[in-house]
């Protein structure tokens, strides 16, 4: 079977003047049709830079420096722009993190869904606006038909994230790839939108690549997690296994980190430090600096990712002998 | 435990409105084709009453634009209440000169969410945390207030050796060390901390947590806690207030509020918490939108959004009052037994 | 010492050492400046002292050319003034009109912006209203009307006379409001930064939150500001000049000289004109390139619109 | 957006009220109306008498009601000592001569800097848009004055192809005084209308272009790319669109600072326009025509300011439906 989505050694670096900086230093990483994957890590692990490098939209001065990105079985990592805007929002649909930020403020709604539709398929624009109305539709907006005519600024927070889904929905891609789209939100925003791309995502079968600093909302709506660190994955696997049994010290300490219900008034688990810069990361294991289990072999030689399965592996030298 | 039922800070049906409209030219407006004047006003508070005891961390949460950060700097003085009262020990503060107040300046202190805004990029680290101290303690020498300097940086885990650095040379999560030391500097009785841990990395957030409740610990401060991370109010706070649309909903014990929430929104709002390890995305959802502070709903402000809503919520503002299982709650519904 | 260190390995310092353009408009400036002010040093001639200049001498053309003259390098002016001294004098009271102005108009532009952003209120509106009244008149139109105004109520006599503090005064009025709209609008943008509040927590006062807090950190838009000012003034003295408003032939300014030159234009004479010109032009050049550089260094958020 | 209009509107009133204040304190102050009326040679006792005849003893604010009753029921200014005639009247006799020069540049202007502006915005490294910005430095450093006698040295002086003064042959159209229409008029208009152009079109390229990069780099342009879109549409709908509101304001305001620079131009070229006319005036203290000149140069400001803030308006959403700014 072929993988909706396989990104192979992937590296990132950002052309500065001093030199190149390197922010994804070779991920893998393989999502199957319909599955949801959470892309974990605080900022500056690069989760961001990731889940844009898929569709090769990586800010300047980034670019792909080598890897692969195959998109159910086409190197999409090597397309020119003209082809590559055949994947980009119509095979692979992006939610970005700010919905007040990521619509156009002087263009309607409805020309911003139209002209995503006009881009991909030739159909009338009356056709288009009746796509647009039923992915509106879809997302629970009300009075879907006068929202076409509106301004971004007319609506709240919390409605242009779900216009921000509609539109990523109206190609009808087979994976979304989504940028903390809760972050900006308010708590109870913040679930209705989870609890609407879950369904979507179920509903249609799609993939769905989600990139968050939450670990809770994380294990609440993905399959499996990839935690990143200073630009790699450090630890993959089954949400359920990472989240019970976490076993690099880094998402372990992750997880000890996270205030829980019944720890009350107890002092919280703390790592140590801080994630190292992209401009100064440590030589050998990123982590090592801070990790309590630190070893010699640690300080000089990055650990590989150890694997005990096709979905399932640790960047950690505690783990070697596991395989 | 008898000290922590004294009230160090009372609140007493604090309204702020907050008027927007803008000069005289911005207010005309026309209704049915006659020029008229309008004014716009943000009802960010709108009769708050909350006493905060000796001791104990009170944290207040709510969503965005629910006046919580309003209520913790209006506590402060930093904007003067529209009406109503605000008492430190008793004593009435928010009708003081701005040199009367001096005194109480000292005692309450404020730690900010932004850790990148809230220290003055153009001063040394010394140069901030010594400035309150000359200004407080004029008597103190010098090289008393560079012990001072010395000692708190040490008590937050900054190394002493690094005052002579401007904040950008410093990290997220030093920075906000350095504002607790700068709070501190002035020997306070009572912290309000807006949002102190929302701006920072996961493992980050642990250590400013901790280093808060050690200095509860060992100074007996006094917080109101303001975020929206419930999950960080369920690990830190004696009580909890949650707020609505600048009213206070409910207020309750940590253990009664997450264990039997009572007030409708309380309920939709915990059940929205992302928890580790719960599948899938089980919340009581809310219909339609939180209306706009500047177009308050009539009676009580959640009945827009409430599942119990009849037709005395629509008329009539619920009062915040005692419940059996020892919270208090602002809902009609809960009194009248119909939930 | 300790200033001097963190400036050496500042960003500031680095950015400059790797932009040439930087370096050499820096490197022409101070040239500029050094011949300004040492014109009494260097100068062949002085064109002030009336007792060596002969008329007799006018419209030399510049050496190399025919009936050049050696002791007139670049040639001499309808006066019979030698052009490279006259224009070396000249670019000095350019100068000096041009940062005494800025200074002017700073101090002014700050004090009034400041007081407007932090403030607010009527005293805002009322000072901004104003600024954009000046504003949309342009600053040139405005100058040009204080100067006529000045020199229609003093008469022209004694506008000439004081010319150097009149057009000082003129330009200073007239470009104010650059600087306080910048400064307001980053008073304002400062005012809402959490340190603001937290030195009000502290209790203290509104001058020294004003002055000690706010103000340091307003500098970086003010410094890119003053630098493309001072161009701006410089350009504002000579078009003055240019119209018969600013500095007299008799102690001619660039602005002035290249007005004395243009008559002259049309009978061949192009040099009277053309040598301040294309000084006058290198002088403003290099002041802009270098605020270019200071606006990529900085970067702050200039006030728009 | 009604009320956003008359909001502008009344402002444009306020305005306009301070510009006639400060021109008749103007006039109060520096001319002197009697001997506007009557030239020198008129004895100190019969002056008295048509001072007091003219009400030049009432207190000041009762003359600046009757001057602004005048102003705007007759468009009596004053009368122009040097010409004899109505201030205002001379004033709309020159207006032609600038306002054709001041559109023909706006024109080329418009024309011009969008298109560089847009393309060294989208290209900032290639060669052509390194040579746009190097030339716009440049530009913003020369003097207006010196681009004129730079032109008039090169064109007219050296080549002899373009004449370097005055407006040439006009034509009288509904009482405006055109020299578009002729061949010998538009040639007398290229050097001043090039001059001119030369001098604005570096700062509005310059604008646009850093506009439009700061656009690029939105959210909402990278989410125009992430869906799909043909990059004409990125450019020309998501971004330019975005561009033009801060363009438009500056644009209003820079009207002004073209309106001063026909002073210049005019006095290089002669061009018979309203800047030659003011310099005039300047030299023979003529109040009245100052006082004039100055208020009707604030009348095309604020109109032009307001007419600009309306399009604004028109064009951004936020202030269409919120009437706020």
């Amino acid at each position: 079977m072929t993988h909706l989505l396989d990104v192979q050694d992937l590296v990132v670096k950002f052309r500065l003047r001093a030199g190149d900086l390197t922010a994804l230093n070779g991920i893998n990483f393989t999502l199957n049709p319909g599955e949801r994957m959470g892309l974990v890590g605080e900022s500056g692990a690069g989760k961001s830079v990731a889940g844009f490098s898929i569709i090769n939209l990586i800010s300047k001065p980034g670019f792909i420096a080598s890897g692969r990105v195959l998109f159910e079985g086409e190197e999409i990592s090597a397309y020119p722009l003209e082809q590559l805007r055949d994947i980009r929002g119509n095979r692979i649909s992006m939610i970005f993190q700010d919905p007040m930020m990521t619509l156009n403020p002087v263009l309607t709604i409805g020309t911003q869904m139209v002209e995503t539709i006009q881009a991909h398929n030739k159909v009338s624009t009356a056709h288009a606006r009746e796509i647009a109305l039923e992915k509106l539709q879809k997302v629970y907006i009300s009075s879907p038909g006068k929202r076409l005519g509106q301004y971004p600024h007319e609506l709240s927070g919390g409605m242009r994230q779900r216009v921000v889904i509609a539109i990523s929905l109206l190609t009808n891609p087979s994976l979304i790839i989504a940028d903390e789209p809760t972050t900006a939100l308010d708590v109870t925003i913040q679930a209705e939108v989870m609890a609407l791309l879950l369904e979507l995502c179920k509903n249609e079968n799609m993939g769905l690549i989600l990139i968050t600093h939450d670990l809770g909302v994380v294990s609440q709506v993905t399959e499996k997690i990839a935690v990143m660190y200073a630009g790699r994955i450090v630890e993959q696997g089954l949400t359920d296994e990472i989240v019970t049994n976490p076993r690099h010290p880094y998402t372990r300490g992750l997880i000890q980190a996270l205030p829980q219900g019944k720890s009350g008034g107890r002092r919280l688990h703390q790592i140590p430090g801080m994630m190292p810069n992209l401009t100064s990361i440590p030589q050998g294991c990123a982590f090592h600096p801070r990790c309590e289990q630190a070893m010699d072999i640690c300080r000089q030689v990055a650990p590989p990712l150890f694997g005990d399965s096709a979905t399932s592996g640790i960047a950690c030298h505690l783990y070697a002998q596991t395989r | 435990m008898t000290a922590q039922t004294d009230s160090l800070v009372r609140i007493t049906n604090v309204v702020k409105h907050f008027d927007i409209s803008g000069g005289f030219l911005d207010r005309i407006s026309f209704s049915g084709g006659l020029p008229t004047l309008t004014r716009t006003t943000v009802k960010a508070l709108n009769s708050v009453s909350l006493d905060i005891r000796q001791g104990e961390i009170l944290s207040v949460v709510g969503e965005s634009g629910c006046g919580k950060s309003t209520l913790g700097r209006t506590v402060l003085g930093l904007y003067p209440p529209t009406s109503g009262e605000i008492a430190f020990r008793g004593q009435r503060i928010d009708n003081l000169s701005p040199k009367e107040m001096l005194p109480f300046r000292r005692k309450m202190q404020m730690v900010f969410q932004d850790p990148y805004a809230s220290l003055n990029p153009r001063m040394t680290v010394r140069q901030i945390l010594e400035e309150p101290t000359h200004f407080h303690f004029p008597d103190l020498s010098g090289s008393q207030v560079q012990d001072k300097v010395a000692e708190v940086m040490c008590q937050v885990g900054v190394d002493p050796a690094w005052a002579g650095r401007f904040p950008h040379e410093f990290s997220g999560g030093q920075r906000q060390r350095i504002s607790i030391a700068r709070a501190l500097m002035v020997d306070p009785e009572f912290i309000v901390a807006d949002e102190p841990i929302s701006a920072l990395d996961v493992s980050i957030q642990a250590q400013i947590l901790n280093l808060i409740m050690d200095c509860q610990e060992r100074f007996g401060l006094t917080y109101m806690f303001i975020t929206h991370d419930l999950s960080v109010v369920e690990h830190i706070s004696t009580r909890v207030a949650v707020m609505y649309l600048g009213t206070l909903c409910e207020l309750a014990s940590k253990e009664n509020l997450y264990g039997d929430p009572q007030h409708p929104y309380s309920r939709a709002l915990l059940s929205a918490i992302p928890k580790l390890g719960r599948k899938g995305v089980a919340h009581i959802r809310l219909k339609g939108e939180v209306p706009t502070p500047i177009h308050l709903p009539t009676g009580c402000v959640f009945h827009t959004r409430c599942p119990h809503t009849d037709e005395r919520c629509r008329r009539e503002i619920p009062a915040l009052r005692d419940l059996p299982n020892g919270s208090q709650a602002a809902c009609h519904a809960l009194e009248e037994g119909r939930i | 010492m300790r200033l001097w260190k963190q400036f050496r390995g500042s960003y500031f310092l680095y950015s400059f050492l790797h932009d040439p353009v930087a370096m050499s408009s820096f490197v022409v400036l101070t040239f500029l400046t050094l011949a300004a002010f040492g014109a009494p040093l260097i100068a062949p001639h002085d064109p002030y002292d009336t007792t060596t200049i002969n008329i007799m001498d006018s419209e030399i053309p510049p050496v190399w050319m025919d009936g050049g003259d050696k002791s007139f390098t670049l040639g001499t002016d309808s006066q019979g003034r030698d052009m490279l001294s006259t224009m070396l004098y000249g670019m000095r009271i350019s100068i000096i009109i041009g940062v005494g102005a800025v200074f002017l108009q700073a101090l002014i532009g700050i004090v009034l912006g400041l007081v407007a952003g932090y403030r607010g209120g009527k005293i805002d509106n009322f000072l901004m209203r104003m600024a954009d009244v000046q504003l949309s008149f342009s600053t040139l139109m405005v100058a040009i009307f204080l100067s006529a105004i000045f020199q229609a109520v003093f008469g022209v006599a004694a506008f000439e006379s004081m010319a150097v503090p009149f057009l000082v005064l003129v330009i200073g009025i007239a470009e104010w409001p650059q600087y306080a709209r910048t400064v307001r609008a980053s008073v304002l943008a400062e005012k809402k930064k959490e340190y603001v509040e937290a030195a009000r927590v502290m209790g203290l006062p509104a001058n020294r939150i004003m002055w000690r807090h706010i103000l340091p950190n307003t500098m970086s838009p003010i410094l890119v500001l003053s630098t493309v000012q001072v161009a701006h003034a410089i350009m504002s003295e000579a078009a003055l000049s240019f119209l018969g408003l600013g500095m007299p032939i008799t102690k001619p300014s660039l602005g002035s000289l290249i007005n004395s030159g243009f008559d002259f234009i049309f009978s061949g004479s192009w040099w009277i004109t053309m040598f301040p010109g294309f000084l006058l032009v290198l002088l403003i050049l290099v002041i802009n390139l270098l605020g270019d550089w200071v606006q990529d260094v900085l970067n702050p958020k200039l006030y728009k619109g | 957006m009604f009320a956003f209009i008359v909001r502008r509107i009344i402002q444009a009133i306020v305005v306009m009220l301070i510009i006639s204040f400060i021109g008749f304190a103007l006039k109060q102050n520096v001319g002197d109306p009697v001997r506007e009326l009557t030239g020198i040679s008129v004895s100190a006792a019969e002056r008295d008498a048509i001072r007091e005849k003219l009400g030049l003893n009432d207190p000041f604010l009762t003359q600046y009601g009757r001057f602004l009753k005048g102003a705007v029921l007759e468009g009596n200014i004053g009368q122009s000592f040097f010409y004899k005639k109505p201030a205002m009247e001379v004033i709309l006799s020159k207006a032609p001569a600038t306002l054709e020069l001041v559109l023909c540049c706006s024109f080329l202007i418009v024309v011009l800097s969008i298109p560089m502006g847009i393309y060294s915005a989208i290209y900032p490294k290639r060669l052509l848009s390194r040579l746009i910005m190097g030339l716009s430095t440049i530009g913003v450093s020369v003097p207006i004055f010196l681009i004129a006698i730079l032109l008039i040295y090169v064109f007219a002086i050296e080549l002899n192809w373009l004449p370097s003064y005055g407006r040439g042959e006009t034509v009288n159209v509904w009482g405006w005084e055109s020299g578009l229409l002729t061949m010998d008029g538009l040639k007398h208009l290229i050097l001043p209308a090039t001059a001119l152009t030369a001098l604005m079109l570096p700062l509005f390229v310059r604008l646009i272009r850093s506009e439009m990069m700061e656009v690029l780099e939105s959210e909402y342009v990278k989410f125009a790319w992430a869906k799909g879109l043909p990059r004409m549409r990125i450019w020309f709908v998501h971004a330019f669109k975005n561009t033009l509101l801060p363009v438009i304001t500056v644009g209003g305001v820079q009207l002004g600072t073209m309106i001063a620079f026909t002073i210049l131009t005019e006095t290089v070229f002669q061009w018979g326009g309203l800047g030659f006319l003011f310099l005039e005036a300047v030299e023979r203290a003529d109040t009245s025509l100052l006082v004039a000149y100055l208020i009707f140069v604030g009348i095309i400001f604020v109109v032009v300011n307001t007419v600009v803030d309306i399009i604004y308006g028109l064009v951004n959403p936020m202030v269409r439906i919120t009437g706020r700014k």
